[in-house]
């Protein structure tokens, strides 16, 4: 049995429905990370966990108890906010033990814990200080720091680095990874940042509208999206989504881009999935991820189907560690990533090789993919 | 956000435009505050002056011969009404009925403020209007039925004390002043806590919510110490207010041992056909005032800090 | 600091329960005599009755020469908590009365024989049906001109017999860069100098028809006009500052001869003593010109409340001493008013306080005590007030000609009925 | 901005486990429970008393309440009143003055409370000192400062005898006396108590605009005079709504400023509708009528404040 369990669960706000029938699990020990555009739902769903917003209907299971009806502070919680939310009239120290002085727990051990949790955090210096006297980082450490002093059954993060700059974002993701693979604690994580998700999670939840687009792990979920919206969403670059029909015949399947002022690059499906064939010369949206068009050269060996096509370059972005080449198919810029050193000018025509296995194919009328 | 004094165009050699502008602006509040202090000097000069040169004398002019008699006849000696031992006495009755009434009604309007805007209920806005729309009903039109409602409570009282031997401070003039004042500064009370916390992080009220404090232990642990400029500046407005009434309390505590200073200093400026002490009035107006003054001046840097912290967004 | 209040309260109130059993020593007084020379004077019965035993409870509101003592009243009534006796004037003693919250002190009046001592103009307030239900301290009486002699002097005046006289007599002031005529451009003292006014213009009978018994016919008659077009020639003699003026400024601009006279009620004779002038040597006190012989008056009740039981003892003892020959005597020396009985010796009193006392003995006999309409003697406050707005709108000019203002009383007076 | 709501919940779990149930439900009511006794306390001593005072106007009550319904005569009588304009009935005077003293006061503070305000607010020197000067006359009972106004703008006493003594012989100034003016001194007195405590409001919300946004639109080539009139102005604008609706009780409640500054006025030419009410109730012993005046009054604020807190307080999309 899973440890978080989220069966139906709706909310409604007057007339309008907030969250339309979530369905979720987490295991012990895994990180859940709820990612989504604004206003998808995400933070009303963790929310409903925490038990600070109520629910319509549906269920919340968290170690095979129902807690839709517990007071927040019941549940065995910890929640870090996107503000951090610190108390500003309290010290560190003071916000580090709010919750267990709350719960009566003897000063002793309250200080023994605040401790503990600032020697894991290094803020051992900061805990007679005020909140505003804090930097950005520093806060939210604290923040995490009151969490962890908890010990609970479940954490939860809201956007917990968006207050952030760039590079402490990236610094702080690392940290909260390490503390979540040191401490084993089970993690609810909100986000719209999709590098976030990826790099944090063992279970994503695409959100869009108060629905699950797709739940899965963060390969499956990069990999195998299962509809348009999932497969734009994640992964940055995004993936190239290109209009194309369905050319060929019988066995053998093929995709026929549109290009401006050249005849359409038709590339040969070797094992197409079996949908497809419904699909004939019909418009679908073919799905391709930069790091599939790439130089001859640069492409993936052992990939079973690699087709060439020659393409005209209009853009090349040198960004270090590869360099981007945009060009045209289908009537939209096509992004794709070639070698730092690969030689090339824009302007000119130059052959791109299409890692076909892991093109995704999409029915433009469901948005889902043709599987 | 001062915009004006940006030294933005600084011409070379002669008076510049910023000394210019830093000139007229200073002149400007100078002037006006002149206007704002002429009364005050008036009274001043007054209080300084014996009678003789109120009566022939430019009342703008400076005391010939300044004398403290009228400061020292108002504090001790004039009459309120039989009893001449000046205006000290009524510091006690106005500030055992002011504290209390200050205290209970920013305290309730804190209490509704925050559930007004962070436990919000359906129809919440209707009952925020409904209670700031309160603070227009004119007081002359709620003297009597008030004035009825406290006499039975005061009966009730007795009743209550024959019953139990105590009576709860019913019928205690002190004690209905406190009332009245309580429910009549509801409003502005509920108002300016209501918009402070609008602005409030809702996000701290979960974060203690999740760390387990009940609903008065987050008023008490992360409201109110985060409530400190609209404290102040309700204090302030709630005292200044009910310092200054007159028409409650001389309606509902006009006795000796009950009376405020504002009934006490109305008794003193105030008179039918008698002679007029204009020295000792301004003298006792000025000393009736001290507790206001003190508070202005003393709490004035908070008191804008505490409207800037929004006491008076919306 | 609200615990400490309430426990200190009940603390109080228990003690005050504790003494329940038998009699209350004690008056609680409500009124607005709360300047130095009044209080002076009220001292006077607060000490007779302390000799007596009795505490006395100070009720002061003062304000708007008692408006606000009458409010504050009003809601000790509705509360329920009666004082033992308020200050009160005319027409309210009989409200309260009619409104069944005041006592009955008749058993002390026929003791004491209130009734054959006290004018009987003045009982028309002080009994109610038929019951004494206030005890009066004072009569003031609001027909007097109060005259800067050395002013006086200079310009060679006499005493103005008639109004004509008056004119003359401001005439020469006006003359000789004297102010001639002092006024509070207030309603209530602009009303007053018009009730002396009417009373010279129409005589005694006219007086009572028209601003006792509010007879139309009067209000509306040529009288009438001509009292009004008197009223505007009076005002003409007046400074162009008059408006709003206090009336103990005006009273301060005779005394310092900046202006030569007054028409004002006899308290104006307290600011006098204030500045230590004598009557006679310093000022003048005469009757208002053509009025000799009548007294227009108003007067001061201590109207007595129904108060329970244990406290009626400490009343009678309050009604006794306020009509008592040496009280009446004492107050109205310092006041400047004259006493409520007639029979009290004028010995302590000076020139104008003898002069008072025997005008009112003379009116009371010949029956030409009136009620003053502006001091609310004359008839219900709704009506005394109608009055007083027409006569101060016809004094500023809202009302232009006596034709309009006798109309406007007329609608007025029929309105507030 | 999301809130914690205490909706009431619809799960099957409801009423499984009685206890914890009650327990929670009492949770859920706190905050009512809380809010309860202001409520109620609002309820009855405001509006329970001006439905008492609607009552009164219908009745024939005179010095004391009487209960029997007589009809709107009191109305009749404030109707017919509203017409006589020549000479004016004491009721037109308060309306017309109410007119003129309510836009005043409230355009004066506003406007001098701003202005003093963007002067204070330039970095000034002594601001510690300033500030308390222009805010005490809120500090000082009318009582006593209504006299050192009425000697102040006495022609025979104040400022035009000083003027006169230092030589400008031809200064003339006795609105006080004046039944056409006299109003017009009850604003100057009115802006004097009030204005500083809308400078300090102003002030607040001077200090609480964003640096930034200055900074861009100065960028950006605006004058000061455009900068204050472009942005700072309307972005003050909650400021001013609070502001009006302090103005708007202090102008209605009025009172003792009158009467400490004018005693009524020449012929009652300052009267307030505060005045008329409290006269008529109190002093006439009319008590219908200054019910009904009452209830015109409240009438007319209703049809002012209304719309301004509906506008305000309707829910705002989130």
């Amino acid at each position: 049995m899973a440890f978080l369990e989220i069966d139906g669960l709706r909310k409604q706000f007057g007339s309008v429905e907030i969250l339309k029938g979530i369905d979720l699990d987490l295991e012990k020990g895994g990180f859940l990370v709820l990612v989504g555009p604004s206003g998808c739902g995400k933070s009303t769903l963790l929310n409903t966990i925490a038990g600070l917003e109520t629910i319509t209907e549906g269920e919340i299971r968290v170690d095979g108890r129902t807690i839709n009806d517990l007071h927040p502070s019941k549940r065995d919680i910890a929640m870090v906010f996107q503000s951090y939310a610190l108390y500003p009239n309290m010290t560190v120290a003071g916000n580090i033990a709010f919750g267990m002085e709350m719960r009566g727990v003897p000063a002793q051990e309250r200080q023994k814990a605040i401790d503990k949790v600032a020697k894991v955090l290094q803020i051992g210096h900061l805990l007679q200080r005020k909140p505003s006297q804090l930097s950005g980082g520093q806060r939210q450490r604290v923040a995490m720091g009151r969490a962890l002093v908890r010990d609970p059954k479940l954490f939860l993060f809201d956007e917990p680095l968006s207050n952030l700059d760039a590079k402490l974002r990236v610094d702080m993701r690392i940290e909260i990874k390490r503390l979540h693979a040191t401490t084993g604690t089970t993690i609810v994580y909100v986000t719209h940042d999709q590098i976030e998700a990826m790099t944090l999670a063992t279970k994503i939840a695409v959100m869009r509208d108060g629905e699950v687009q797709q739940f899965g792990t963060p390969a499956e979920i990069y990999n195998n999206p299962t509809n348009l919206f999932v497969a734009d969403f994640m992964g940055s670059p995004a993936m190239n989504l290109i209009p194309a029909t369905i050319g060929g015949n019988g066995n053998a399947l093929s995709v026929v881009l549109q290009r401006e002022a050249r005849e359409p690059i038709s590339l040969p499906l070797a094992d197409a999935p079996t949908g497809l064939s419904a699909f004939h010369s019909k418009p679908i949206i073919f799905g391709v991820r930069p790091e599939a068009l790439t130089d001859p050269e640069g492409a993936e060996r052992n990939a079973s189907n690699i087709a060439t096509a020659d393409c005209h370059i209009e853009v090349v972005e040198p960004a270090g560690s590869d360099t981007y080449a945009v060009t045209n198919l289908g009537g939209k810029a096509v992004v794709a990533r070639l070698r730092a050193d690969a030689n090339i000018q824009p302007g000119t025509s130059t052959p791109l090789a299409f890692n076909l296995t892991k093109a995704v194919f999409f029915d433009p009328a469901t948005e889902n993919r043709i599987l | 956000m001062s915009v004006i004094a940006t030294p933005a165009r600084q011409s070379t050699g002669g008076i510049s435009a910023r000394t210019v502008n830093r000139i007229v602006i200073y002149g400007l509040l100078a002037l006006f505050a002149l206007f704002y202090l002429m009364p005050l000097f008036v009274m001043l000069v007054t209080s300084f002056k014996t009678m003789d040169e109120i009566q022939n004398g430019n009342m703008l002019a400076l005391p010939q011969a300044p004398t403290f008699e009228p400061w020292l006849k108002a504090w001790g000696e004039t009459c309120v009404g039989l009893t001449c031992a000046g205006i000290k006495g009524y510091f006690w009755n106005s500030i055992k009925m002011v504290v209390p009434a200050v205290l209970i009604s920013t305290l309730l309007g804190a209490l509704n403020g925050y559930v007004l805007t962070k436990w919000r209920f359906r129809g919440h806005t209707l009952v925020f209007g409904l209670m700031l729309f309160a603070c227009f009903i004119p007081f002359q039109s709620v003297l009597l039925p008030m004035a009825t409602i406290l006499g039975s409570l005061g009966r009730f009282g007795v009743t209550l004390r024959n019953a139990t031997g105590f009576s709860f401070g019913l019928g205690n003039p002190t004690v209905n002043l406190v009332f009245v004042h309580v429910v009549y500064g509801l409003g502005f009370t509920t108002l300016f806590f209501r918009n402070y916390y609008e602005a409030f992080p809702t996000e701290l009220v979960k974060a203690a919510q999740v760390d387990g404090a009940s609903f008065f232990q987050i008023f008490r642990r992360i409201m109110l110490p985060n409530s400190m400029p609209i404290f102040v500046v309700t204090v302030i407005y709630q005292f200044t207010n009910i310092w200054n009434d007159f028409l409650f309390a001389s309606a509902y505590a006009g006795t000796g041992d009950a009376m405020p200073m504002t009934v006490a200093l109305n008794n003193v400026v105030n008179t039918s056909t008698g002679v007029v002490e204009y020295n000792v009035n301004m003298a006792a107006a000025m000393i009736a005032a001290l507790p206001t003054l003190l508070v202005y001046v003393v709490a004035g840097r908070y008191f804008v800090r505490g409207l800037m912290a929004g006491a008076v967004k919306g | 600091m609200l615990r400490k209040l309430l426990i200190g309260t009940a603390l109080g109130s228990g003690l005050a329960f504790a003494a329940h059993a038998q009699d209350v020593k004690e008056v609680e007084m409500l009124h607005w005599w709360t300047s130095g020379g009044e209080a002076a004077a009220l001292n006077v019965l607060k000490e007779d009755l302390a000799k007596q035993g009795f505490a006395w409870k100070d009720v002061p509101v003062a304000g708007g020469g008692g408006d606000a003592a009458m409010t504050a009243l009003k809601a000790m009534v509705a509360a329920g908590n009666y004082p033992t006796a308020s200050q009160m004037l005319g027409y309210t003693v009989l409200d309260y009365a009619a409104a069944g919250v005041m006592g009955d002190l008749t058993e002390t009046a026929v003791k004491e024989g209130w009734d054959k001592s006290v004018p009987t103009a003045l009982q028309k307030f002080s009994v109610y049906d038929g019951k004494w239900v206030a005890a009066p301290v004072n009569v003031h009486s609001v027909n007097w001109l109060w005259i800067n002699k050395a002013v006086m002097d200079k310009i060679g005046g006499t005493e103005p017999k008639t109004f004509d006289d008056f004119i003359a007599l401001l005439d020469k002031a006006k003359a000789a860069g004297v102010i001639p005529l002092a006024l509070g451009g207030q309603n209530w003292q602009e009303a007053t100098m018009f009730d002396s006014v009417v009373l010279s213009t129409g005589g005694p009978e006219f007086y009572k028809k028209a601003f006792n018994d509010l007879d139309e016919e009067q209000l509306k008659s040529d009288t009438m006009k001509k009292s009004f077009d008197n009223l505007a020639k009076l005002v003409t003699y007046v400074d162009p500052n008059f408006s709003g003026r206090d009336w103990n400024l005006a009273t301060a601009m005779v005394i310092k001869g900046d202006a030569l006279v007054q028409v004002m009620g006899d308290w104006a004779k307290g600011e006098f003593n204030a500045a230590k002038k004598t009557p006679g040597t310093d000022f003048l006190c005469y009757r208002f010109p053509g009025t000799d012989g009548s007294v227009v008056y108003n007067s001061d009740m201590f109207g007595m409340f129904d108060v329970p039981e244990d406290r009626k003892a400490a009343q009678v003892a309050l009604a006794t001493a306020t009509l008592s020959k040496s009280f009446q005597s004492a107050f109205n020396v310092v006041k400047g008013s004259v006493p409520a009985r007639t029979d009290v010796p004028d010995t302590d009193f000076d020139a104008c306080g003898k002069k008072g006392i025997a005008d009112l003995k003379a009116a009371n006999e010949g029956g030409t005590l009136f009620g003053s309409l502006a001091q609310g003697y004359g008839a219900p406050p709704a009506v005394a007030n109608a009055y007083k707005d027409v006569v101060s709108k016809f004094v500023h000019g809202q009302i232009k000609t006596s034709d309009e203002a006798v109309t406007q009383l007329v609608n007025a007076i029929e309105d507030a009925k | 901005m999301t809130t914690v709501t205490t909706q009431i919940k619809l799960t099957p779990e409801h009423g499984a486990r009685p206890i914890a149930s009650m327990r929670s439900r009492l949770q859920d009511a706190l905050p009512k429970i809380v809010l309860a006794p202001s409520f109620a306390i609002t309820i009855v001593f405001v509006y329970g008393f001006i439905l008492w005072t609607v009552y009164l106007s219908f009745t024939n009550s005179k010095t004391f309440p009487s209960y029997a319904l007589t009809g709107p005569r009191a109305y009749q009588r404030l109707w017919r009143w509203t017409f006589e304009s020549d000479p004016p009935s004491s009721w037109y005077t308060s309306i017309i003055n109410m007119g003129i003293f309510g836009f005043l006061y409230i355009f004066i503070c506003l406007a001098l409370g701003l202005f003093l305000a963007i002067l204070l607010d330039q970095k000034i020197r002594g601001e510690g000192m300033l500030r308390p000067i222009y805010l005490y006359p809120m500090a000082l009972s009318f009582i006593v400062t209504g006299v050192a106004w009425k000697w102040f703008l006495d022609p025979g006493l104040g400022l035009e005898q000083t003027l006169h003594q230092w030589g400008w012989t031809s200064f003339h100034f006795d609105w006080i006396k004046n039944k056409d003016f006299v109003i017009y001194t009850v604003v100057i007195a009115g802006v004097w108590q009030a204005s500083g405590f809308i400078m300090a409001m102003f002030l607040a919300g001077l200090r609480g605009i964003d640096g930034e946004i200055m900074k861009a639109a100065q960028i950006d080539g605006a004058t000061t005079f455009q900068l204050y009139r472009r942005i700072v102005i309307p972005l003050l604008r909650p400021i001013f709504l609070s502001a009006f609706i302090v103005l708007a009780h202090l102008a209605i409640k009025s009172y003792d400023l009158v009467v400490a500054l004018t005693s009524g006025g020449p012929g009652g030419s300052a009267w307030l509708p505060s005045n008329f009410m409290y006269e008529y109730t109190f002093k006439r012993n009319e008590m219908a009528v200054g019910s009904a005046s009452a209830v015109i009054m409240l009438m007319t604020i209703t049809a002012i404040i209304v719309p301004y807190l509906y506008s305000e307080l309707r829910e705002k999309p989130r």
